[in-house]
């Protein structure tokens, strides 16, 4: 890339050609400056290998060097990446033909083994590390690496296989990772992906640069930089002193203020995460089907919505989305009815209850400030009275993900991004009785998602998530709050478009 | 303890000093509003509107741009409009972002910042004044001992060091009922009120060794006076002799460092809170993190409000404490104050 | 006692200190609820993993095995190794280093290089508008938060008047000192360098100018009045140098050790300053590590933190030595 | 003879042509908050060339407050409210004969009226002074020899510039500080005064002076610390050296010692010493005259001889009963009564301040004493009506007349 | 408690005894015996400082000193400052701990006494300290300052306390009425009188008088000095009374110990020390004194020369030969034992043993000059 001065300006032995706006850009179409595109998320990586995470700051950090076989479009939809093709063998199997001529960034083809091998790290504890994506591409008994393609042994049928693989699986080269210890893969990259990481400055910044070689053809980004703040004021801000190009979670207050600057503006979209507040179906007062739905009618989710998010967000009634599989379009959202909650609660039989939501901090868009008004809209009706306990997100998690029903909290407020856009993803884990984050068990929702999980008819199955969800609904585990908005900031000086996975891809950033 | 002399002085400075006028109003000011909280308070603090959400103090009108955003066939539409907001009379100092009346959260945040004011301060004179006057007596090996523990204690900021306790322990708090509201008095106003009770032992814990550092100073030095031997001759025991001489002569200090402590706690406190290691959300420093995002957007009183008020109170305890300095030691200007 | 012996013992006392830390930060593993092992393993870190870094940190051993072990590994310059981000502690803690000490250098320079005159201006013109003036201001100064006012500068400076960049460290030092001899050119470099500095070292020097401020105003005026500023007098010395010469450098060795032991306050505000201006320094990492719990991060930052207030104090106290050889023999 | 005693207790009159220096009506106040407090009332002497005028009275009677009247150095929130100090320097006669605003009587000039910058210039080369605690007079942080080499410079650089410019900014300002702060090798000291003071404290005693002078204040003993600050004042070569209680702090053995060397240098330099001190055995060792001071007041004045063999005064007398004689132990001693009074002008009644402890006090000790020659050839004065008539039982105050709270 | 007065010259006889407590004379015997005390403070040794082997560095404040004090009598210890004089009567009244030595008080061991008979002990021996500022808590009142010991011992109830202080105010010459005043409401001189109470209020038979007058005015430090010679009268006291002040000492003392640089150099009567000093650093004491009368004048004082050396650090064999004008080489060698003058007087020096190698060798020639010089 630098070689500047070296056409017209003869003679000259000085390098101090101070003015570096003259033309001296290698690339060559004409375009005289570099294009460089800085993205400002609310949290850095943990490291850059791509199976040791489990949170998206670090999967967009890393998938842009990474690719896995499949990939998503801007709204959800399965496309092609590393793979080109892929079928369901007779037996249930997946085989995914591999993309010819791809070669890491080390200049390495790309082998089939390499992705097996990939595959193995992930969900195998033997296999390198023990990954915290184990459980995102199913139950897998064994990877078959063949000639340009490599064919995964699903323990069962599994009918969303190929909804995982889009989500997840990123692939690394096998010498590479063999070669090197933990604490190196944690700060370099070898993927197949779009960008070359050139520095890493841990939980500061990370700076790109194009990969010559992509696959997938040019990069029109000369520069990528990905850096984080954790106060959204401090992402607008730097939005709007041009320091950054790309924003995420724009604050709605703050929505007009960027939508109102000559320099840059909103880009936003619907996100695969619901917001939702869990309540125990085996504590007092909880226990109580009335109560739970009780709870529903007492919060005033779109007031919520409009005063709190300023509309950045939808009303949900379900667990499921609506763009996700297994979305049952007739359910409406509980309304808002104080006297029919206060009549719910008294039925129940826990009228004077006391009750405390658990709220963590700064972890969703508005939470502390949602949970704030849920809590004291369900401290308003005349027989509950609920307090809130705000909690670091990271050790609220924790109680939330310990393997005990008994260790978890009675009542939190809780995020779930369902990168997969199937119904099942979200049903499963928090819904059913051996679901890492439950806190329901219930027989007839178990099995209505066994019997989705193993039929092989793709209708059938959203029939049965259907019904799970209307029988979710019912249920009411959850107050179900809303569907969460991303919410872009976007300089003027870029196009780009957001996607609804939550995922950055800034190799799709066109100059403007 | 408090000799006719003592008083004299702390009023002749008083007399002099406008700047000692001005905290001790600050502070008395401060402490009344703490105390009566239910009574100075309009409003219930915690008690959420949303739809009277962020309206500006009275005296200032707003024009907002507010945008709102909407789905329309899967697309979603940002509409922009215009809109002029009135302060409500209702809300002196305007509301929150969830229509939470700031006058209100300012008065309920003045009792945390001054209970974990006061209360960390003394839990830390509780441990370092005994410690460091015993040590400071006795010197030898207790000393060497203390002195080696001030030293390490010393080596950890104070706020680094209450933030990694904190977020080891947890942010535990307990609810105190409140005794005006139990009674009757301010029904509409929150029943308990939330004391974070992690913070005031960590901040306690973290800032007792200023008191130990003083307290075996002025213990060193009392040692060696002459009435001290006079007592030992008179046959007073050690104790009696720490009791009855070292502790009342060196309470001077340890009452100046005491204030500035309360004023440097109540910093603390205030930076805890901000980054959101607290256990209570009526806090100063909770409200201009909370406010921090609205600063840029037009609504600066959710942040510069809450950031006002500590810096009065603060104010005013210095100058408090510079009035007592002043005062209990009159070697500093030069002007003697025997008689 | 020799000089020589002065920095020697007092070596070997901060050694002491520094021994302290290190304990007092093994220490806290233990005392955090719960099992040791939550303390280093992440949050989802399957059974296994558990395991494995149980055997690993010898976790199965008994404590004071485990001490010896951390102690040891940590002469090698070994603070061992975070789960959470995969890497080792040192890399990390010592790559945000530069970041907090530059913030830290460059605040009490424009702190020191300013409340040093103003103090000394006003104790000499007591009761004189300028000394109501700087004593308003440090009241001021050291009575405001440094957050709150580090948000109030970023939204005046930076987003009203978009003359400082809002946050981060876009250019540090060594850019601007490679420029020098490098290409960049300098004065761009610098300028660049201030957008980002200034702000942050306003918002944590503030409070640092201000307690100067007051301690050297104080000190002057309790100089002032003794014996040997009126002998200077008698003996017909200039003002000016009876008041830098004679009476400044007395004031100033109090202030220094005051400076030295509020170091510590420092670097906690330089932890809240970071957070307001993602700063990437240590105190960002520290807070970090705790948020999500990364406890081998949290141990390596309060030991080179611990450390560093040791060596300043250590090269405080010999400087002193120094300039004023009667602190020998105290 | 005895003009001279008139002179010096009258007001206004003209100095004589050997008074070096000579005070007249000289009062200081301090304007405090508890209220004005004279410390110096009305004190008028002078001191000639190549004599020790001895100031001798208890704690608190002023003496330290009157020399530093003399140097201007009286600070804030006191002042000096009246009085002349006519010194005696031909130069200044000079330069201020012609102008209005200064009193200039031959030789003579009033240093009140003389601009305060010209006052400043004369301290260390025209008066020096030694100050009663050499530890707490010297700065602990810079070295010995280097303060006295200050000293030195001070009179070298009055000598090379001519008053004006020197007495502007005494020739030395900030900026040329902070400029001999950034070049190296530049100071305000030169190799020079730094010998010279080498040279000084050589004479005064000192061992080893050239590696002493690089030693600091704290690593001398008191003695030799008065001995450097006895070099100090010597260093700016002055005409008149004031010593207030220059061996108060110190050990007897080591008191001999530095008053031989006052006394040695006395002689050898002519210069005359205010010597001021509570030990009545020093004052008979070393001065000519004495000033007894009570309250700010000089009560009694005259040679030597004249005030101790003779005193007039009941409170000279008293102090003379109170000191345990080492040749002739008396069984009792016979001390003053009461003690030292507060200066503090609302308390003060105006009558004879010594009434109230006085043995022999009377009616007439109600109104103000004027001063009274006892003696002119010896300038034997006294303000106290015994000086003219007996004391007479029958005029005597009551007892209690003071309140009887003076035990 | 007895009443003599004796200023008797006969109590010196015990002195040359060679264990004083058992052989007492009728006249008066030795309230307080002191053998062979000795007192060093030892620097603070950190861990650090053994680690590298600094060296302990004492001072030798108070290094084998011997004295008696006989009931009723007054016993002056002089010397310059810093020469241990205080430290010998603190650690006379067991307020500091000796480092080795005997000290007995009427009879009794003090080093040996346990913690109750140590009590006992601090009603019958008292101290007054120099500093009237700092011996007084500036936070009690005279009356509670005067009854503290009272109050430690359990004597009498509250009103009877404080009836015992206003009677001892009186007899102190304060006026009962200004019993709750505060300290910084007296005069330096009334202080020492309350100073004084405090030692009187326990009514003891010893009294350790340090430097009592010599932060007063000569008016004030007259009336203090009669008032002490009244309540021994009175009180039929023993005093130890230390100071640096020569004429006072011979105003108030009946025998006279002085010290230099942790070691007693004579002892004696007054009169016959004052008249005709047995050692070269007496007389130079002696001669440095300014007199008051008029005729001593123009002779120039015979000083010594030099400073006091330090007591980390004393001279080896005779302390005094760095500053004596007698000093010879001999000096330099050993420290020179106590001779008696005569029977009442002892010296350390060798210029009082006629026999002494000190005459055979040569003088030291820089101390032969005066200082001043
Ligand atoms: N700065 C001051 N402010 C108020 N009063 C003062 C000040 N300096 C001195 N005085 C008063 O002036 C009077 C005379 O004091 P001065 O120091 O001259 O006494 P002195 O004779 O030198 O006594 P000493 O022997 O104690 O040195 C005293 O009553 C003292 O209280
Ligand atoms: N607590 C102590 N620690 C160390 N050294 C001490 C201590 N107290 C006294 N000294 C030293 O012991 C020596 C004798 O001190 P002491 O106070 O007994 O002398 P002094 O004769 O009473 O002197 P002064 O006349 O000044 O009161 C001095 O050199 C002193 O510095
Ligand atoms: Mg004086
Ligand atoms: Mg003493």
């Amino acid at each position: 890339s630098g070689n500047g001065g070296d056409d017209g300006s003869s003679g000259d032995d000085g390098s101090s050609d101070d003015d570096g706006s003259s033309g001296d850009d290698g690339s060559g179409n004409g375009d005289d400056e570099r294009f460089e595109i800085g993205v400002t998320m609310g949290q850095m990586d943990s490291g850059l290998d791509p199976q040791d995470h489990a949170e998206t700051n670090t999967e967009i950090i890393t998938g842009q060097a990474y690719e896995g076989l499949m990939d998503r479009d801007k709204v959800g939809g399965i496309v092609e990446s590393l793979a080109t093709d892929w079928e369901r063998t007779d037996d249930g199997n997946v085989r995914f033909t591999l993309r010819e001529d791809v070669s890491f960034h080390n200049g390495d083809a790309l082998t089939a083994e390499d992705v097996a091998y990939s595959i193995r790290r992930i969900v195998d504890d033997e296999v390198g590390i023990v990954s915290p994506q184990s459980n995102d591409l199913g139950v897998i008994d064994e990877v078959i690496a063949g000639d340009g393609e490599v064919t995964v042994d699903f323990e069962g049928f599994n009918p969303i296989a190929f909804q995982l693989f889009a989500t997840n699986g990123e692939v690394m080269q096998q010498s590479w990772v063999e070669e090197n210890d933990g604490n190196y893969i944690n700060q370099n990259t070898n993927g197949t992906g779009p960008f070359v990481v050139t520095e890493y400055d841990s939980g500061n910044e990370v700076v790109y640069e194009p990969n010559d070689d992509y696959w997938g053809g040019d990069v029109p980004v000369d520069e990528l930089t990905m850096g984080a703040s954790s106060e959204s004021s401090t992402r607008v801000n730097r939005l709007l002193a041009e320091e950054t190009d790309i924003i995420t979670n724009v604050p709605p207050q703050e929505v007009s203020r960027v939508e109102e600057s000559d320099v840059a503006g909103i880009s936003s979209v619907p996100s695969a995460r619901i917001i939702f507040l869990q309540m125990r179906y085996d504590v007092e007062p909880f226990s109580s089907q009335q109560f739970r739905q009780a709870m529903n009618y007492a919060v005033d989710v779109e007031s919520i919505i409009e005063n709190v998010l300023n509309g950045f967000g939808t009303i949900t009634g379900q667990p499921t989305l609506e763009e996700h599989v297994g979305y049952n379009p007739d359910i409406d959202p509980y309304p808002y009815d104080p006297d029919e909650a206060e009549r719910l609660v008294e039925e129940s039989g826990f009228a004077g209850a006391e009750i405390t939501l658990e709220t963590p901090i700064g972890r969703y868009l508005g939470d502390v400030e949602i949970a704030q008004a849920a809590a004291s809209q369900i401290d308003s009706l005349s027989n509950v009275s609920c307090e809130l306990e705000q909690r670091e997100f990271s050790s609220l998690v924790q109680d939330i993900t310990t393997g005990n029903i008994e260790d978890k909290p009675h009542f939190n407020l809780l995020g779930w991004g369902n990168a997969e856009f199937d119904g099942s993803q979200t049903i499963t884990p928090l819904m059913t009785s051996n679901g890492a984050l439950t806190v329901l068990e219930n027989e007839e929702l178990d099995e209505l998602i066994r019997q989705a999980e193993n039929t092989e008819d793709a209708d059938e199955r959203v029939e049965f998530l259907q019904e799970a969800n209307q029988l979710a609904h019912d249920l009411a585990p959850w107050v179900f709050l809303h569907q969460q908005f991303s919410v872009y900031g976007v300089s003027n000086d870029i196009s780009w478009e957001p996607r609804s996975d939550e995922f950055i891809d800034p190799d799709t950033a066109t100059r403007q | 303890m408090v000799s006719a002399r003592v008083i004299r002085n702390l009023k002749k400075e008083f007399r002099n000093s406008a700047l000692a006028k001005i905290g001790l109003v600050l502070v008395i000011s401060i402490i009344l509003v703490a105390t009566f909280a239910p009574f100075v308070a309009t409003h219930d603090p915690t008690a959420q509107q949303l739809d009277q959400s962020q309206l500006p103090p009275v005296g200032f009108s707003e024009t907002a741009e507010r945008t709102s955003s909407q789905m329309v066939d899967g697309e979603i539409q940002t509409v922009t409009e215009t809109v002029e907001i009135e302060p409500d009379p209702d809300h002196v100092f305007g509301t929150d972002s969830l229509g939470r009346d700031m006058f209100s959260r300012i008065v309920y945040g003045a009792r945390t910042s001054l209970a974990v004011g006061v209360l960390g301060t003394l839990l830390a004179a509780a441990v370092g004044v005994p410690v460091g006057l015993l040590a400071g007596y006795h010197r030898g090996t207790v000393d060497d001992a203390l002195m080696r523990v001030a030293d390490v204690s010393l080596a950890f900021p104070s706020l680094v060091l209450a933030v990694a306790l904190i977020g080891l322990w947890g942010r535990a708090a307990v609810d105190i009922p409140d005794p005006f509201v139990v009674a009757g008095l301010a029904p509409e106003m929150p029943e308990s009120f939330v004391l974070p009770i992690t913070v005031v032992i960590v901040v306690g814990l973290v800032n007792w060794v200023w008191f130990a550092r003083v307290a075996r100073g002025e213990a060193l030095s009392l040692r060696g006076q002459e009435y001290v031997k006079a007592s030992r001759a008179l046959g007073a025991s050690d104790n009696a002799i720490i009791l009855r001489h070292v502790l009342p002569n060196a309470i001077t200090p340890i009452i100046v460092l005491g204030t500035v402590q309360v004023a440097a706690i109540i910093l603390l406190e205030s930076s805890l809170s901000f980054l959101g290691f607290s256990g209570t959300t009526l806090s100063w420093g909770f409200d201009i993190a909370q406010g921090r995002d609205y600063v840029s957007s037009g609504q600066w009183w959710i942040s510069s409000i809450p950031g006002f008020a500590i810096m009065l109170s603060v104010i005013g305890i210095n100058l408090l404490g510079d009035w007592l300095r002043d005062a209990l030691d009159p070697g500093i200007e030069g002007e003697g104050g025997a008689a | 006692m020799s000089f020589g012996r002065f920095v020697l013992k007092r070596s070997l006392q901060g050694l002491g200190v520094v021994w302290g830390v290190v304990t007092v930060v093994f220490a806290l593993r233990f005392v955090t609820p719960g099992s040791p092992i939550n303390a280093v393993a992440p949050l989802d870190a399957s059974p296994e993993t558990r395991q494995a870094i149980a055997t690993e940190l010898g976790l199965d051993q008994p404590l004071y095995i485990q001490y010896g072990q951390y102690l040891f590994k940590l002469l090698q310059g070994d603070m061992g190794f975070s789960y959470i981000r995969g890497q080792e502690v040192v890399g990390l803690v010592f790559g945000r280093l530069p970041a907090t000490v530059e913030l830290a250098l460059a605040a009490s320079i424009v702190a020191i290089a300013l409340s040093i005159p103003l103090g000394v201006l006003s104790a000499t013109r007591r009761n004189e508008p300028i000394d109501y003036g700087a004593t308003l201001l440090s009241l001021g100064g050291i009575s405001t938060p440094n957050f709150w006012l580090g948000i109030m500068l970023i939204l005046v400076f930076a987003v009203e008047f978009n003359v400082f960049n809002t946050s981060g460290r876009g250019v540090d030092v060594g850019d601007v000192a490679l420029s020098l001899v490098g290409s960049e050119p300098f004065f761009g470099t610098l300028l660049a360098w201030l957008a980002y500095i200034t702000l942050p070292a306003i918002a944590l020097g503030t409070y640092f100018m201000a307690l100067i401020t007051r301690l050297t105003r104080s000190g002057m005026l309790d100089e002032l009045s003794k014996g040997y500023v009126q002998a200077a007098r008698a003996k017909g010395l200039p003002q000016t140098l009876i008041r830098y010469k004679h009476a400044l450098r007395n004031t100033l060795i109090p202030v220094i050790t005051v400076l030295g032991l509020q170091l510590g306050t420092l670097i906690g505000g330089a932890v809240i300053t970071e957070a307001v201006f993602s700063w990437p320094g240590l105190g960002t990492l520290v807070i970090e590590s705790i948020n999500r719990r990364d406890w081998p991060v949290l141990q390596g930052s309060l030991i080179v933190i611990g450390t560093s207030f040791v060596l300043v104090n250590v090269l405080v106290d010999t400087v002193y030595a120094y300039l004023d050889p009667q602190v020998v023999n105290d | 003879m005895s003009e001279r005693l008139q002179a010096a207790s009258g007001a206004g009159r003209g100095p004589d042509a050997d008074d070096v220096l000579s005070v007249s009506n000289l009062s200081t106040r301090f304007f405090t908050e508890e209220g004005q407090i004279n410390a110096v009332e009305s004190v008028s002497f002078d001191i000639r060339d190549n004599e020790i005028l001895g100031i001798v009275g208890e704690s608190g009677s002023g003496k330290s407050v009157t020399s530093l009247s003399l140097i201007d150095l009286v600070e804030s929130p006191g002042r000096i409210t009246e009085g002349e100090v006519w010194y005696r320097s031909p130069d200044l006669a000079d330069e201020f004969r012609s102008n209005d605003a200064v009193s200039v009587d031959g030789d003579h000039v009033d240093l009140r009226t003389v601009p305060p910058r010209v006052r400043r210039s004369l301290r260390g080369p025209s008066f020096s002074t030694i100050f009663q605690d050499p530890m707490s007079s010297f700065n602990p942080s810079i070295t010995v020899g280097e303060q006295i080499a200050e000293a030195v410079e001070v009179q070298r650089r009055a000598t090379a510039n001519p008053r004006s410019t020197r007495s502007r900014t005494q020739g030395y300002g900030l900026g040329q500080y902070l400029l001999d702060g950034i070049i190296p090798g530049r100071g305000y000291t030169s190799e020079e005064s730094m010998d010279r003071a080498i040279e000084l404290l050589e004479q005064v005693g000192i061992p080893d002076p050239a590696d002493r002078v690089d030693e600091y204040p704290g690593q001398f003993s008191g003695g030799m610390l008065q001995r450097a600050m006895i070099a100090q004042a010597l260093a700016g070569e002055p005409d008149v050296l004031i010593a207030d209680e220059p061996t108060t702090a110190l050990d007897v053995t080591i008191q001999a010692q530095i008053l031989n060397l006052l006394r040695e240098v006395q002689e050898e330099r002519g210069m005359s010493i205010i010597l001021i001190t509570h030990d009545l055995g020093v004052i008979a060792e070393m001065c000519d005259r004495v000033c007894v001071m009570y309250a700010g007041e000089i009560v009694e004045r005259g040679t030597l001889n004249a005030v101790f063999d003779d005193p007039v005064h009941p409170y000279t007398e008293g102090l003379l009963g109170s000191i345990p004689d080492l040749e002739d132990p008396k069984p009792r001693l016979q001390p003053i009564a009461g003690n030292v009074p507060g200066l503090l002008d609302s308390e003060m009644d105006d009558r004879c301040y010594f009434a109230d402890r006085c043995p022999n006090a009377m009616e007439s000790c109600l109104e103000k004493p004027d001063e009274i020659v006892v003696d002119a050839a010896t300038e034997h004065g006294a303000k106290c009506v015994l000086a003219e008539r007996p004391y007479d039982p029958d005029e005597a105050l009551p007892a209690d007349y003071f309140g009887g709270d003076s035990e | 408690m007895s009443d003599t007065n004796s200023h008797t010259d006969a109590t010196v006889d015990s002195h040359t005894n060679a264990d004083p407590g058992t052989e007492a004379t009728a006249a008066g015997e030795p309230l307080v015996s002191v053998e062979g005390l000795r007192k060093y403070y030892a620097n603070e040794q950190s861990i650090v400082d053994r680690v590298l082997g600094n060296e302990p560095e004492s001072v030798k404040a108070v290094d084998g000193v011997s004295f008696e004090v006989a009931e009723g009598e007054t016993l002056g210890l002089v010397g310059e400052s810093g020469c241990g004089k205080s430290t010998t009567g603190e650690t006379v009244l067991r307020l500091r701990e000796a480092t080795e030595g005997r000290i007995t008080f009427d009879g009794e061991n003090l080093l040996e006494m346990s913690d109750g008979e140590l009590t006992q002990f601090r009603k019958r021996a008292q101290i007054v300290f120099q500093d009237p500022f700092s011996s007084l808590d500036p936070r009690m009142t005279a009356g509670d300052i005067i009854t503290e010991g009272l109050k430690i011992h359990g004597v009498a109830d509250q009103a009877e306390r404080r009836e015992t202080a206003r009677d001892l105010l009186e007899r102190v010459g304060l006026s009962a009425d200004q019993i709750d005043r505060y300290p910084h409401e007296f005069s330096g001189g009334q202080r020492q009188r309350i100073g004084i109470a405090r030692a009187l209020a326990l009514d003891p038979e010893f009294v350790v008088l340090d430097e009592p007058v010599s932060a007063l005015d000569v008016s004030v430090q007259a009336q203090i000095l009669n008032l002490l010679d009244d309540l021994q009268d009175e009180f039929g006291l023993t005093y130890l009374f230390i100071a640096h002040n020569l004429s006072v000492v011979r105003h108030i003392c009946d025998r006279v110990a002085v010290m230099y640089l942790g070691k007693i150099v004579e002892t004696g009567p007054v009169d016959e020390i004052f008249a005709d000093p047995a050692h070269p650093y007496t007389k130079a004491l002696l001669a440095s004194v300014p007199r008051v009368s008029t005729e001593a004048r123009e002779e120039d004082f015979a000083t010594l020369h030099g400073d006091v050396p330090s007591p980390r650090n004393p001279p080896t064999g005779c302390r005094f030969h760095t500053r004596c004008p007698e000093a010879r080489a001999a000096c330099r060698e050993s420290a020179p034992p106590d001779y008696a003058v005569n029977d009442r007087r002892r010296a350390k020096c060798f210029r009082n043993d006629a026999d002494h190698a000190y005459w055979d060798s040569e003088p030291i020639e820089e101390n032969a000059r005066t200082a001043g010089d």
